[in-house]
């Protein structure tokens, strides 16, 4: 019998191939494009000091996006990021000063982040609230807590240990410790969520919750969890900083989630939730990080910045897209 | 044998609002057995799915699985009593792979740490092996209804359990699938698993079943050995009332007319179809038949311009037509009913008339662009009342209707704007036996009328029943026509494999 | 590096000054005070640092610049001490620093060159009470989390606190510089407080928004502000605010170019100290007071961004 | 025959059974209950300069909400909206500055808005890029137009004739004419989106794309639209802004997106498209200003403002949800 139905199609393993069809192969080549535009514009761009301190720049917000990829996969999304990140420097720091270890203090700053991780997961999952409008509580609440714990005013650490500051501060042979601590995070969670099963139910939650949930998964409690880990790391990020920069300031991370939320879905995180990539988001994280760099070296005026930065986005994003889309 | 009874449910009553989907219902499944569950649309089979499954709390009622009286509170909780569901409405992950929706399941309960994919791909390709060819690795997202209907047996089949729920698995299924299907069951029955069958399609429930319950209005009426009784005593339990027949007429030799109503000539996408010809005559009702992914969606599609690029002519009532959006086409008085009923036919969130109404809005509204809520209240009313709708009121969503009543509303919908020529695809699908006789009855005064039906469907009983003549669609061509007496099953069969084919034709 | 003329910059010497909300207009006639010194020592100018407000990326521009080599870097650091061990590093290699309107102390920067934000709450206050009495209402609004705005605030409330107990303080809003917002406060402490006589304000741009209240409740209070809009200014051409203190924005790019510019070329400095022994640069000073000018009807005029930039080049 | 199909339900018509059912009478219960609680705790509040105050704080605003609650509903979202509003300030005021007069020059700055939207349409309809990602890049480029056109400084439009002032600034009768006009602006809109053919396609837009499509819908049309009246809107509440407080100020509008969006989402607008009003949206708008100029008028400590803030956006958002879910 000749049946109509099409014999499926070849697995296509050629490692070429395979790269090529990775959702992030345009994005690598737009970056790569940059790269090669600006060694040419700049003789200070391919410098070691200059791509160190361009990721310096991004490392630390790196976790966070790292974090919020994840939840974005599930369908949330987190506008707290930043006033987190803020408020976890500002438990530590202000801990640390009434006397308390800084270790310690650190791990109680982190557990309350992921305390307000877990009541946000509370509202969205018990209460039915949509993730947008609670973090957009949070995001005011947790500003207002970094206000009243300092009063307004950064609280100066320069006491802290240096042990302590190593982590933000000290380097591994020519490697700054932040960068390796990012490239640890994200290279965990992105092997995690590519290949355990646990960061798989994410991934089927996101994509169509009611079918998770028809299929035993406890869809709230995913949904629960990756909103706790969200704010989790973005309170190890608040620690790192508070240690790199030996300060805590109540006005960190102002407008933090915009720039968050733009790198994953710049890296192919979907809004709608099902898909995404930490290797993606980070990729999101570096072109975004590229560009301010880039207009700095190249002593670009400010009044013409954000014109460049905002229309290199949009062609970015556009010629992935169709990059994407042409691949299929 | 009372020991023989896996899962018992008695007085079991839910309320939605001031709709009382159940009121205090019993059923009985025993281990092994084919157990059809029938009843009309919004009868309540579906929500006594989803008790049994844990995904509605009942209001009142107790469930006894294997003797033990149990609160199964979550799909979770059913999954580990082995219980299996097959929902009605299609649930996939759009965004994985066909091999990881099917042992999505399995993953949740995995102690493995790491996902295994090439061996999940193995795995459900070993599946498809005796059902069909679907590649394992592709996303769901990109296949058809139908190969997702697949996909959603392929899911129940994996599951290790004792009771398999299939709520209207066959809905979207040609004969060719359904039979492979029904083999699997009896497999599965022999070896002791429970099965719970939903259908509207009596000959498969007869062919098929060991007993059938009758719900009606939210209650249960009876249960019968299938071999005990006829499929008019089922319907007759159904609806209260005797059907005396299931199709309308067809078309009098008298009333033949040579009027040409749609004419297409060479349409071609040159992906899917091409080369596709065909008429349509005046006062006839045209079946489209072809297999499961044999382009029928695609051509008629094409026609209206819904998808893609298509070249090729076609007019109507013997006017060229010169199509290049939906737009056009609805202005020309084409419409097109979706298979795909919750992707692309309703709303689900919005008011049932609303939904009606959607086509064509400048019939319920001042020549300002203003919308008369009477009117489009009335208009849904006047529908549904036609299409025998059971829903609460006008304003409520379509979510909250039984799928089959959703399938009314999406037919609603394309008889509000009086439209000269209709492609109905899968027009019944899911909706139940009186319902679809008198959908059979509407299209056929419709014909009459003068306005053109298609038919599309995979239920070949219901294209022999209304066509007076069949149109073979086999690999985005058009294998062959029949028509009047030879509209049977083998041969279309036959043209829609590919097989005699010349022999037919002549 | 001296030339035979005194002191001037060689070919290509170059001074950056980095800042943070690089489009911010505060910064506009710094620059053009640092430019002006640059130019009277034949050097080379750049204004650079990170549109945004984010301590990261200023940190990251900062670095930039140093990659540059450049003579000397005048910064604003957005935080102090995030910033010690870049401005540490940048002396190191031979760029010196010098920081303006807020300071790195414990770095080893060589200069600070700020307004007295102290000296602004003292001189409003006395403004206040010379022109309301010692025992009326006033209100203030505020922008916590912003250093020298909170100074002038909190700087005014304990002057008053300490030498006029009988001023009440009657209303205390936050509104980040958002005139919306400034608005709104101001609308309600007005009806909450029907006598207030003064409002004090740290900035401009709230100062536009609270006007536009007192102006529509037709009440009479003493509006007075820090720093200066377009906008503003006209409401005290029209008496509707009392006066405005700016500080000398021109003098603190002035002053902060001459303090880096002196760090890089202290070799004309011998002063009476310890410096040859203990290895600092000698060009060191804790702290420049660029002062502040008082605006009111009778000099409005002459401060007008827009005009005095006309035919100026902002960067 | 006992036919299963029953007669649909009775309407009900009675009025206070209609006020009941609607998703808004929660809101309306909450806000009423703030007064309420406002009217004991302060002599003040309940007066007419009170309110008046309060109304023009969100009068503005409001009709930047109008837009972006019809946008929300087509499925979109605009995080551009501040700094379209500030542009269309600045274009405006540039003009004026340039000698141009100041009705022509609004016109042009408001066709430019509209342009801008329809250029975010564009890249949304045709190149198939998500609301988010193009509004966040028109978000920077906007804002560095703002920049460019003004140096950064804020332009002085003290010169702007009264005639044009009396937009933002005049009454009529005890009512100021910004009030009016907002007024107009939701009542238009509110009538026509409950009522009008064209705007009910953008529901069905928002409910389902591909079901709108297949009922003959020109989706991206619909989007396109919404796109672009959402920036429009933006555009004209630019110029309502510099007529009233006389300036145009390059960094107006920061952070004005979360707050609307935030009113339209708290006014039952949802962020997946096809449900919403403009009622509840300025309900939303009432809402948050009612917390704000409570907290001012009760002189609240700074410190505290932004916890107590988030925390009864939380409560009110939380009590309306349950109420409406309780309604069924
Ligand atoms: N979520 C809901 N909200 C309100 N009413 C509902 C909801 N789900 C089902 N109903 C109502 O309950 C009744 C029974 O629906 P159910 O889906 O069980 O019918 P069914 O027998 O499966 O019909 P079909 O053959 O059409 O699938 C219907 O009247 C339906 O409108
Ligand atoms: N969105 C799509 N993307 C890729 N292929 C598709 C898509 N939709 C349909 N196809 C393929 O096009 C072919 C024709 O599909 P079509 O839906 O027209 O078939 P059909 O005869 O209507 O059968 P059925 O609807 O029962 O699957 C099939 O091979 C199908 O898999
Ligand atoms: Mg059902
Ligand atoms: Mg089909």
């Amino acid at each position: 019998m000749e049946i109509a139905a099409p014999a499926p199609a070849e697995p296509t393993t050629s490692t070429l191939h395979k790269l090529l069809r990775m959702r992030e192969t345009g994005l690598i080549a737009i970056i790569l494009v940059m790269f090669v535009i600006m060694s040419f514009a700049s003789p200070y761009f391919l410098t070691w000091v200059n791509m160190r301190a361009m990721v310096m720049a991004f490392a630390v917000e790196g976790i966070v996006v790292v974090g919020m990829t994840i939840l974005l996969i599930s369908g949330g999304i987190d506008l707290s990021v930043g006033s987190v990140t803020a408020l976890s420097m500002v438990i530590a720091g202000w801990l640390f000063l009434q006397g308390i270890d800084p270790w310690v203090a650190s791990a109680i700053a982190i557990a309350a982040c992921t305390a307000i991780g877990a009541f946000m997961g509370f509202f969205v999952t018990r209460v039915g609230l949509h993730h947008f409008i609670v973090s957009l509580a949070i995001m005011v609440i947790a500003r207002g807590a970094c206000l009243l714990g300092t009063g307004g005013r950064p609280l100066g650490l320069y006491t802290l240990p240096p042990e302590f500051k190593f982590i933000g501060q000290g380097t591994i042979g020519p490697i700054p410790l932040v960068i390796i601590i990012f490239l640890v995070v994200v290279l965990v969670f992105d092997f995690m969520l590519r290949r355990t099963t646990v960061f798989r139910k994410v991934f089927y939650t996101g994509s169509n919750e009611k079918a998770a949930a028809y299929s035993g998964i406890r869809t709230k409690k995913v949904i629960f969890l990756t909103t706790t880990l969200c704010s989790a790391l973005a309170g190890f990020a608040g620690i790192i900083y508070m240690a790199r920069f030996g300060s805590a300031q109540p006005t960190f991370g102002l407008g933090m989630e915009l720039n968050v939320i733009a790198a994953a879905v710049i890296g192919g995180a979907s809004l709608t939730g099902g898909s995404g990539t930490i290797f993606g988001a980070i990729l999101g994280v570096v072109l975004l990080s590229v560009v301010s760099s880039s207009l700095a070296l190249l002593d670009v005026s400010v009044y013409w910045q954000d014109i460049i930065r905002g229309s290199i986005l949009l062609a970015a994003v556009s010629v992935d897209h169709y990059l994407h889309k042409k691949r299929g | 044998m009372p020991d023989d009874v896996i899962l018992r449910i008695s007085n079991v009553s839910k309320s939605f609002g001031a709709i009382r989907a159940l009121r205090g219902v019993d059923f009985e499944l025993r281990r092994g057995e084919i157990h059809a569950l029938a009843g009309e649309n919004g009868a309540g089979k579906s929500t006594l799915m989803n008790v049994i499954d844990g995904i509605l709390k009942p209001d009142s009622g107790e469930i006894v699985w294997d003797g033990k009286p149990v609160r199964i509170s979550s799909p979770t909780k059913a999954q580990k009593l082995g219980i299996g569901f097959v929902h009605q409405e299609i649930a996939l992950c759009p965004d994985v792979s066909v091999a990881e929706n099917i042992y999505m399941s399995t993953t949740n309960i995995s102690r493995s740490f790491l996902m295994d994919y090439k061996g999940l791909e193995a795995k459900a390709r070993n599946v498809f092996r005796q059902l069909s060819d679907i590649d394992p690795s592709v996303l769901v997202r990109d296949l058809s209804i139908s190969n997702q209907q697949l996909v959603e047996i392929a899911k129940a089949l994996t599951l290790d359990c004792k009771v398999l729920i299939l709520d209207e698995p066959t809905a979207a299924l040609t004969e060719k699938e359904a039979q492979v299907l029904f083999g699997i069951m009896r497999r599965l029955a022999d070896s002791g698993i429970a099965i719970i069958y939903i259908s509207h399609r009596m000959v498969e429930i007869f062919d098929n079943c060991d007993r059938v319950t009758v719900f009606r209005d939210g209650q249960y009426i009876t249960t019968c050995n299938v071999d005990e009784i006829e499929p008019a005593d089922v319907v007759n339990a159904m609806v209260g009332r005797v059907i005396e027949n299931l199709y309308p007429d067809k078309q009098a030799l008298a009333d033949k007319s040579e009027d040409i109503i749609l004419d297409v000539q060479g349409l071609t996408d040159n992906k899917r179809f091409s080369d596709v010809s065909f008429q349509l005559k005046k006062g006839e009702i045209l079946g489209i038949a072809g297999l499961i992914g044999s382009g029928r969606s695609e051509i008629v599609k094409g026609i209206c311009r819904l998808d893609g690029d298509v070249s090729g002519d076609v007019s109507l009532n013997g006017e060229p037509l010169d199509l290049k959006h939906y737009q056009d086409s609805i202005a020309a008085g084409m419409v097109y009913l979706s298979e795909d009923r919750k992707g692309d036919g309703i709303f689900l969130d919005m008011p049932i008339s609303n939904n009606v109404s959607a086509l064509k809005l400048e019939q319920v509204a001042s020549p300002l662009g203003l919308i008369n809520r009477e009117l489009e209240d009335g208009q849904a009313e006047r529908l549904g009342n036609k299409l025998n709708l059971k829903c609460g009121q006008l304003s409520d969503s379509v979510s909250s209707l039984s799928g089959g009543n959703q399938q009314k509303v999406a037919i609603a919908k394309m008889l509000s704007v009086n439209p000269k020529l209709i492609f109905l695809d899968e027009p019944t699908r899911g909706v139940d036996v009186g319902a679809k006789a008198e959908i059979h009855r509407i299209l056929r005064d419709l014909a009459r009328s003068g306005v053109g039906i298609v038919v599309i469907s995979s239920e070949l009983p219901e294209l022999i029943g209304v066509s007076d003549r069949v149109l073979v669609v086999r690999e985005g061509r058009i294998g062959g026509v029949v028509e009047g007496d030879m509209i049977t099953e083998e041969n279309i069969m036959h043209l829609a494999s590919g097989l005699d084919a010349q022999e037919l034709m002549a | 590096a001296q030339a035979e003329g005194g002191l001037r910059c060689e070919p290509g010497e170059t001074y950056i000054m980095n800042v943070m909300v690089s489009g911010h207009p505060y910064w506009v006639p710094v620059y053009q005070g640092f430019k002006q010194a640059a130019e009277a020592f034949g050097c080379e100018t750049v204004f650079s640092g990170t549109p945004d407000y984010d301590i990261t990326k200023q940190i990251a521009s900062f670095e930039q610049d140093m990659v540059k080599q450049p003579a000397g870097i005048l910064v604003h650091p957005m935080q102090s001490d995030p910033f010690i061990e870049p401005i540490d590093r940048a002396i190191d290699n031979g760029t010196e620093v010098a920081t303006f309107a807020a300071d790195s102390p414990k770095s080893k920067r060589t200069a600070y060159i700020t307004s007295d934000n102290l000296a602004e709450a003292k001189f409003a206050a006395e403004e206040i009470v010379s022109q309301i009495g010692d025992s009326a209402e006033f209100a203030v609004l505020e922008n916590p989390g912003q250093s020298n705005h909170d100074l002038r605030v909190t700087a005014l409330l304990s002057y008053m606190e300490k030498h006029y107990p009988n001023m009440k303080l009657v209303g205390r809003q936050a509104t980040n510089q958002d005139s919306t917002a400034a608005y709104r406060a101001t609308a309600s402490i007005l009806q909450a407080n029907p006598n207030l006589g003064a409002l004090w304000i740290p900035e401009a741009g709230s100062a536009e928004g609270a006007v536009a209240a007192i102006l529509e409740a037709k009440a009479d209070v003493l509006v007075m502000h820090a720093d200066i809009t377009p906008t503003t200014l006209e409401h005290i051409k029209a008496g509707n605010i009392h006066m405005a203190l700016n500080p000398n924005q021109a003098m603190q790019g002035f002053m902060g170019f001459m303090s880096t510019f002196l760090a890089a070329h202290s070799e004309v400095f011998d002063p009476f100290n310890d410096y040859k022994v203990s290895g600092y640069n000698p060009m060191q000073i804790p702290f420049v007071d660029n002062g502040f000018s008082v605006i009111t009807k009778a000099n409005a005029d002459s401060f007008d961004l827009n005009v005095y930039m006309d035919g100026r080049d902002p960067s």
